[in-house]
């Protein structure tokens, strides 16, 4: 039903257009199939754990775990890697899938908030990645076909690792527009009591978001693994803002009962858009960033875009 | 007349037997020095905390307090260092702590304004902050760890009254005048009426856009307060780690002290009892020797616990 | 099989820094970055924000921009090594500096030219080897520990441990992290100082957290440096003022200056000169006999 | 005789100790409209939601379609076949009409994909049994409550239940659409249905219902067929009075109140238009007289009281007060001014639910209940204990969540809020909704009082009877303008409800 360029979902749309563009033609081998593919590639992780975000803040919640839970599932997929990538994926994705249980239990069964009891997984999933891992980076085995899934490109553009995640874009694209469950994630963040009075299965919906966002993480987690060499214990911090923040460009309320899927990808890649255009502009050499200028920059940049999104209509509701 | 919300009673009880276990296992627990240490450890926290209830109470969220800390924290040296500052000791200290704070009430006022009037969603706006916040405070310092001696300003941090860190007191104050603000003031009604229910508020002639950016610019104060009292712990200011963390921590003090994130309840005495509980938490662990690992799963198991008593109950 | 480097003026040069949260990660951006003028740099910096996935991937737009040599700090063994891998693809010469990768999978002179830097391990062991020679008596030890699973972390841990458990008289009462942090070092240390009074010697893996836990001892009543002994890695300005001042014992130097070294290692290698798979800096051990004189040029 | 087929029996319930239930019993049989009176904190939606699982009750037994359940649940209840319009409106705002129509029971395709051309259809099809004319597609927040009333009615009487719950579905409703839904209803009956109808407007009971159950303090205290009994016994039996006291003291309090004679002009609306929605407002209004306000559903006139009190920005014609024109930029200077609103949908627009019962009423007063920042809370309980005592609030406290109370007497506070601003002009937008008979009574007193202070009034109200005998003068809108003034005494039913449906779309 809805198009996918609705009115408050533009300004990510545009937002994204104008930056290629000005990448384009300001800076020489950027529009080159080395770093799109590098590009894709970095960015899949932040993609797919922006998915599974998209649908926990649909719901009016929050999941504040995904990179922990993703560098968990990097350690999980890594110390399997032996086994070879048939083992350690499924590994991978269900050391999410368990901590997005966890967090399911406690928001959906003991009514915790979520922003707490994620918050209580993220340091659990630190914690236990650490331990599982001795505190230091687990190397893959090389000789595995494991290293394949990340490293790997179709057609020496494409890495399966944004193939996957498109696959994950579209099972939730669809989960939402298309099936009740996705309805009831919606209605949730909409308005939870009166779902709960409608007689809707809301914590069925309740356990599915966090479940799919945990094995989203762990799917991160995988390609992190897989991607990098290494199960890495310490990777992952801040990634759960940088997701948060690619749901709500992509004009999703954190306060739940709307959202769109495409527009949290383009979201993510906003986001991951704006690191690359940076190292582009450092090589140009006309002036160095420093590193402190960049965060004020990606600062600013955030600022623009939200001004804009306030600018082309926000899909508040006024009456 | 003042309800005793029967969720403080089940944190104070959590208190008590997190008390009784320290005096049973912890060597050497029960002296000043161990009172001390907690009590100048947990004040930045409480003090931020008590901001951020504030925040939580309007409906909000703010993730740049450390940011915040960041740039006070990091101006506050620059000012006693410069050439000025030195002439006129005096006012020179005067200047270092005042205009830091003018300074983080201004990103206060920065996250208010975005919120308030451009409908911004809190996280999202206070992101902003969280992301450049720290960028510009590392900018101004040249990313240079700035490091010092001067007795007057570090007061703030290692200076004891009645053998207790000054911080300590300091975190006490904030906490009364604050709760006593939220308690008997119209700003403080107007805030949980607009946590509670926005549109109501603004129909029964709530000054919602002001409460807001008050709101803001009281927790950012707050925060500029706290970055000031980490430096002069320190002696030194570095940029690029003061206040790290710091939101989530003040989040999990407010919310184990009773704090709904949906808004409309201001528990600042619940609040600094949960920054107690979770500093004393940490201390048990530290000072029993639990590996730095297991401290975080057993401090995520604990705050589940803490929050799930927390919770409120409807029927 | 190593990319050839061809002798000119000026090169387009990568570095990719890994983290600017500290201070000695800033004094080694700006080493880089002064060297760039006097070695004929035309500098691509990155920083990867303490991500070692974003590292790659920063290496990665530096190669689609078309650097010719690539400096990389790895911030960790492993993951850094398909940028590693790349960088050879694309015909890049590579140093590594500061830390190296996992030899097992990426070997110098074959898949990067070389590794500058010191030994985290020796760093840790130096330390040891000085308290064992002088400390007199019974060593009760409290260890603060950089970031919980960083490699340097892991490394000044094994060195000194190894070390100090082969002299019995020395125990190791609590081991637990500061951060690499003055603050958190200092809240650590208050903290275990009343769990563990009978301290008497302090090894902190780096500077900050050492200064942090003089404050702790000097808070409680203790007199850093009579007894208790502070010994650390790093050597910062702070640090030899804490020697100096009698407060700390040694600290030993792990220098973040490495850009003429760079230069020059990069020099050599354009002009054809096989370079030794590791280029160590002599780190230096900072104690009150030399660490006045060495204060100026701390950082 | 068959069993009935819903049988609750010594129902209890209580909420922190305060009972809200003691004795509940209620039987409704196959295929009749059954309806549930009382005052208001009776405990009939209490009684309700015990029903359908939303509370747990203390004690009792439920019968249904005989045999004894224990329903956990809405969604339990609704498996069991009863569907329930709740007393708050229960849909989700952010979401389309079509998906609060089929929400959890979606059409589906063969793959398990739902079916939106199919669910499109259905909505079409509800809407057009209520006569409604809107875009489907549009997120039902947009749509005034009224609109939301009947799509929540829609929902749940296509749900082919055997037991259909509404409790007080007409409470934003005119006489148009309670037409329409009477119409519903019967046909409903018709196919066996049985329908368990609340509602405060007992002439709607005599109209549709077979049976009417009484609920007193928590006890059910009769229960008749409706043809055996006459209003006045309802009334009495509701109240537990004699049924010759309530005749004495006559059914509306608004009636005969005098006009001031020569009030001077408080408020004026000349040519007011804001956006789309209000496009031409001519208002009058004076001190001491009482303005009614008619008009059909989605006439415009919230838009216009909203216009009055600041809430939406004038784009054209003008506002005077006290013969200046004044510009009321937001509710804060309105009430500076002098204004007053009591909204329609007290949910979202009027109350604070975590806030007490004083915090409430006191909300628009602080200002003057501060000095240099800080409340007199003193002065604010002593008001607080005056008005509570005064409009007949029934709360265990003043420190009471207003969550906690029962939806007329959170009105009745709501009310207190505005009254304790003494304001020169009370905008009430249907202020005796969801209140009972008796309480509805007090409220009008209180408004006559007031008004005979010296107070303007515009009140807007779907209720005939509450206009023609309360209002001094009744302008009708149409199509976001006012049309004709009607001066009272001796407007009848008939004029008002041909010069509202005259002329149609303009
Ligand atoms: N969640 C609750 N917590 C505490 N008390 C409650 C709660 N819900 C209802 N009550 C109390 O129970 C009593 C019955 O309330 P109920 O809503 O059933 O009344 P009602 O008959 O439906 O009234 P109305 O006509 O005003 O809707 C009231 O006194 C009310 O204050
Ligand atoms: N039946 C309808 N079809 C389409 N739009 C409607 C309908 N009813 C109301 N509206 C919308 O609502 C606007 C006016 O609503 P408003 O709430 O002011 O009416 P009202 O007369 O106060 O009715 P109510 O008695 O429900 O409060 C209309 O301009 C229109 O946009
Ligand atoms: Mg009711
Ligand atoms: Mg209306």
């Amino acid at each position: 039903m809805p198009g996918v360029l609705r009115q408050g979902h533009l300004s990510v749309w545009v937002a994204l257009a104008v930056l290629i563009l000005f990448g384009v033609l300001r800076y020489d081998n950027f529009a080159s199939a080395y770093n799109l593919s590098s590009f894709l590639g970095y960015n899949s992780m932040f993609v797919v754990i922006s998915v599974g975000m998209c649908l926990v803040i649909m719901t009016g919640g929050i999941d504040l775990s995904v990179g922990t839970v993703a560098a968990l599932a990097s350690v999980v997929a890594a110390m399997l890697s032996p086994q070879g990538l048939i083992v350690a994926l499924p590994g991978g994705v269900a050391a999410g899938l368990l901590a997005g249980a966890l967090n399911a239990g406690m928001i959906a069964g003991l009514r915790l908030p979520p922003f707490m009891a994620t918050l209580a997984t993220m340091l659990a999933a630190k914690g236990a990645a650490l331990s599982l891992s001795d505190n230091r980076t687990v190397p893959v085995d090389w000789a595995s076909d494991f290293t394949a899934l990340g490293m790997n490109k179709v057609a020496n553009l494409l890495p399966w690792t944004i193939l996957v995640a498109l696959v994950v874009v579209v099972f939730a694209w669809v989960v939402v527009q298309r099936t009740s469950l996705g309805r009831t994630v919606l209605a949730i963040g909409g308005n939870a009591e009166a779902a709960h009075l409608m007689g809707l299965k809301t914590r069925r919906a309740e356990v599915f978001v966090y479940l799919f966002s945990g094995a989203c993480a762990g799917l991160a987690g995988v390609f992190l693994a897989s991607g990098y060499g290494a199960g890495q214990p310490l990777e992952g911090a801040g990634w759960e803002l940088a997701a948060i923040a690619a749901v709500v460009v992509g004009g999703t309320l954190l306060t739940g009962g709307m959202g769109s899927v495409p527009a949290t990808v383009a979201g993510a890649l906003l986001f991951g858009l704006v690191f690359n255009l940076l190292n582009f502009e450092n090589g140009r050499g006309t002036f160095s960033l420093s590193a402190d200028w960049q965060s004020v920059i990606r600062g600013l940049f955030l600022l623009i875009v939200i001004l804009l999104q306030a600018r082309l209509g926000r899909p508040a509701l006024k009456s | 007349m003042t309800r005793l919300d029967p969720r403080l009673a089940g944190l104070l009880v959590a208190l008590a037997a997190l008390l009784v276990l320290n005096v049973a296992i912890t060597p050497n627990f029960l002296n000043m020095q161990t009172l001390a240490v907690n009590a100048s450890q947990v004040a930045t926290i409480a003090i931020v905390a008590v901001g951020m209830t504030l925040v939580i109470a309007s409906g909000g969220i703010d993730l740049s307090v450390g940011s915040v800390m960041a740039v006070a924290g990091a101006l506050a040296p620059m000012i006693f260092l410069s050439g000025w500052a030195v002439a006129n000791p005096g006012l020179g200290l005067v200047a270092s702590i005042v205009l830091p704070l003018l300074a983080a009430a201004a990103c206060g006022l920065f996250n208010g304004v975005l919120i308030a009037h451009l409908g911004v969603q809190p996280i999202i706006a206070t992101l902003i902050f969280f992301i450049s916040g720290r960028g510009i405070a590392q900018v101004l310092t040249n990313g240079q760890l700035q490091t010092f001696t001067n007795p007057d300003f570090t007061w703030l941090g290692t200076g004891r009254i009645l053998g207790l860190p000054v911080q300590g007191w300091i975190a006490l104050a904030v906490t009364v005048v604050i709760a006593l603000v939220v308690r008997r003031t119209i700003y403080g009604r107007y805030l949980l009426s607009v946590g509670g229910n926005e549109r109501a508020s603004v129909l029964a002639g709530a000054p919602v856009a002001r409460v807001k950016i008050a709101t803001y610019v009281i927790a950012a104060t707050l925060a500029g307060l706290a970055g000031l009292i980490v430096v002069a712990q320190n002696s030194a200011s570095d940029a690029a780690r003061i206040g790290q963390l710091m939101e989530l921590d003040a989040i999990a003090a407010a919310v184990v002290g009773g704090a709904a994130l949906s808004g409309g309840r201001a528990p600042i005495l619940g609040t600094l009892l949960g920054a107690i509980f979770i500093q004393l938490m940490g201390y048990t662990l530290i000072a029993n020797g639990i590996s730095d690992e297991m401290t975080l799963i057993v401090t995520a198991a604990i705050i589940a616990v803490a929050v799930w008593l927390q919770r409120g109950r409807r029927v | 099989d190593l990319p050839p480097l061809a002798q000119k003026d000026s090169y387009k040069v990568g570095f990719a820094q890994t983290e600017s949260n500290n201070p000695w990660r800033i004094a080694q951006t700006k080493s880089f970055q002064d060297t760039a003028a006097t070695c004929g740099w035309d500098l691509v910096m990155t920083d990867a924000g303490g991500s070692a996935a974003k590292q790659v991937a920063d290496v990665d737009s530096m190669i689609a921009q078309g650097i010719e040599v690539l400096f990389l700090p790895p911030r960790e063994e492993s993951p850094l090594i398909p940028a590693v891998m790349r960088a050879k693809a694309a015909g890049i010469p590579t140093f590594l500096v500061d830390r190296s990768v996992d030899k097992a999978v990426a070997t110098a002179g074959k898949d990067y030219v070389s590794f500058l830097g010191s030994d985290f391990i020796d760093q840790g062991k130096r330390v040891a080897e000085w308290v064992i020679a002088n400390h007199e008596g019974e060593g009760k030890i409290i260890e603060l520990e950089g970031t919980t699973g960083s490699s340097p972390a892991n490394d000044r841990k094994k060195g000194f441990d190894d070390a100090i458990g082969a002299d019995s008289r020395f125990t190791i009462l609590e081991s637990r992290s500061g951060d690499f942090a003055r603050d958190e070092g200092r809240k650590v240390m208050e903290t275990l100082l009343q769990a563990h009074p009978d301290v008497n010697i302090v090894y902190a893996h780096n500077d900050e957290m050492a200064i942090g836990a003089i404050q702790a001892l000097e808070a409680a009543g203790r007199k850093p440096g009579e007894d208790v002994l502070v010994v650390s890695i790093d050597g910062t300005r702070d640090a030899l003022q804490a020697i100096i001042d009698g407060k700390m014992g040694v600290t030993v130097e792990s220098s973040p200056f490495f850009g003429p070294l760079a230069c020059e290692t990069m020099k050599r290698y354009a002009a054809g000169e096989t370079i030794e798979p590791w280029v160590q800096v002599e780190d230096r051990i900072f104690t009150k006999e030399n660490a006045a004189e060495n204060l100026a040029g701390a950082y | 005789m068959t069993e009935p087929l819903l049988q609750m029996t010594g129902i209890t319930k209580a909420f922190g100790g305060v009972p809200a239930l003691a004795e509940g019993n209620l039987s409704i049989l196959a295929g009749e409209v059954h309806s549930v009176v009382g005052q208001n904190g009776a405990g009939k939606s209490t009684l309700i939601k015990i029903l359908t699982g939303v509370y747990r009750r203390d004690g009792g037994t439920v019968r249904w379609q005989g045999r004894e359940v224990d329903l956990r649940s809405p969604r339990e209840a609704q498996a069991a076949g009863i569907a329930t319009i709740y007393q708050e409106l229960t849909l989700v705002p952010q979401r389309t009409v079509i998906e609060n129509i089929v929400l959890g029971y979606e059409p589906k395709t063969r793959f398990g994909m739902i079916d939106w051309k199919a669910a499109e259809a259905r909505t079409r099809a509800v809407l057009d049994r209520f006569g409604i004319d809107i875009d489907p597609h549009r997120p039902l927040g947009s749509f005034p409550t009224a609109i939301q009333q009947l799509v929540a009615i829609g929902r749940a009487a296509s749900m082919e239940a055997k037991l259909l719950i509404m409790d007080e579905p007409t409470s934003s409703l005119d006489e148009r659409e309670v037409g329409v839904l009477f119409g519903v209803i019967r046909a409903l009956k018709a196919q066996g249905t049985s329908v368990l109808y609340i509602s405060h407007f007992l002439d709607e009971i005599f109209d549709v219902c077979d049976g009417v159950t009484t609920l007193r303090d928590g006890r059910t205290v009769g229960s008749a067929r409706v043809a055996e009994l006459t209003k006045l016994d309802l009334i009495a039996l509701m109240l537990g009075r004699s049924a010759e006291d309530i005749r004495r003291a006559g059914m509306t309090e608004l009636a005969g109140s005098a006009r001031a004679a020569g009030g001077e002009t408080v408020l004026a609306a000349e040519g007011l238009t804001t956006g789309r929605r209000l496009r031409h407002l001519d208002l009058t209004l004076r001190a001491g007289e009482i303005v009614g306000l008619a008009g059909l559903l989605g006439s415009g006139r919230t838009e216009a009281a909203r216009a009055l009190f600041g809430m939406d920005r004038p784009t054209g014609g003008a506002l005077r007060m006290g013969g200046k024109a004044v510009s009321l930029s937001n509710p804060r200077a309105a009430i500076a001014a002098g204004l007053a609103f009591l909204t329609e949908d007290r949910k979202t627009e009027g109350i604070i639910p975590d806030l007490s019962v004083r915090e409430n009423l006191t909300l628009a007063l602080l200002p003057r209940l501060s000095r240099m920042g800080v409340v007199d809370e003193a002065r604010e309980r002593r008001i607080v204990e005056g008005f509570i005592k005064a409009i007949g609030i029934k709360a265990a406290h003043m420190d009471q969540p207003i969550r906690e109370l029962s939806g007329g007497n959170q009105q009745k506070v709501l009310l207190g809020r505005w009254l304790a601003i003494e304001p020169k002009l009370l905008i009430l937008d249907e202020p005796t909704r969801g209140v009972d008979v008796g309480a509805k009574r007090e409220i009008q007193a209180i408004i006559r009082q007031r008004v005979e202070q010296g107070c303007a009034v515009l009140l807007i109200s779907s209720e005939f009877e509450e206009l023609i005998e309360g209002a001094h003068d009744i302008v009708v809108m149409q199509d976001g303008r006012t049309t004709t003034r009607l001066s009272n005494p001796g407007v009848t039913e008939d004029q008002l409800i041909h010069a509202m449906a005259a002329g149609g779309a303009a």
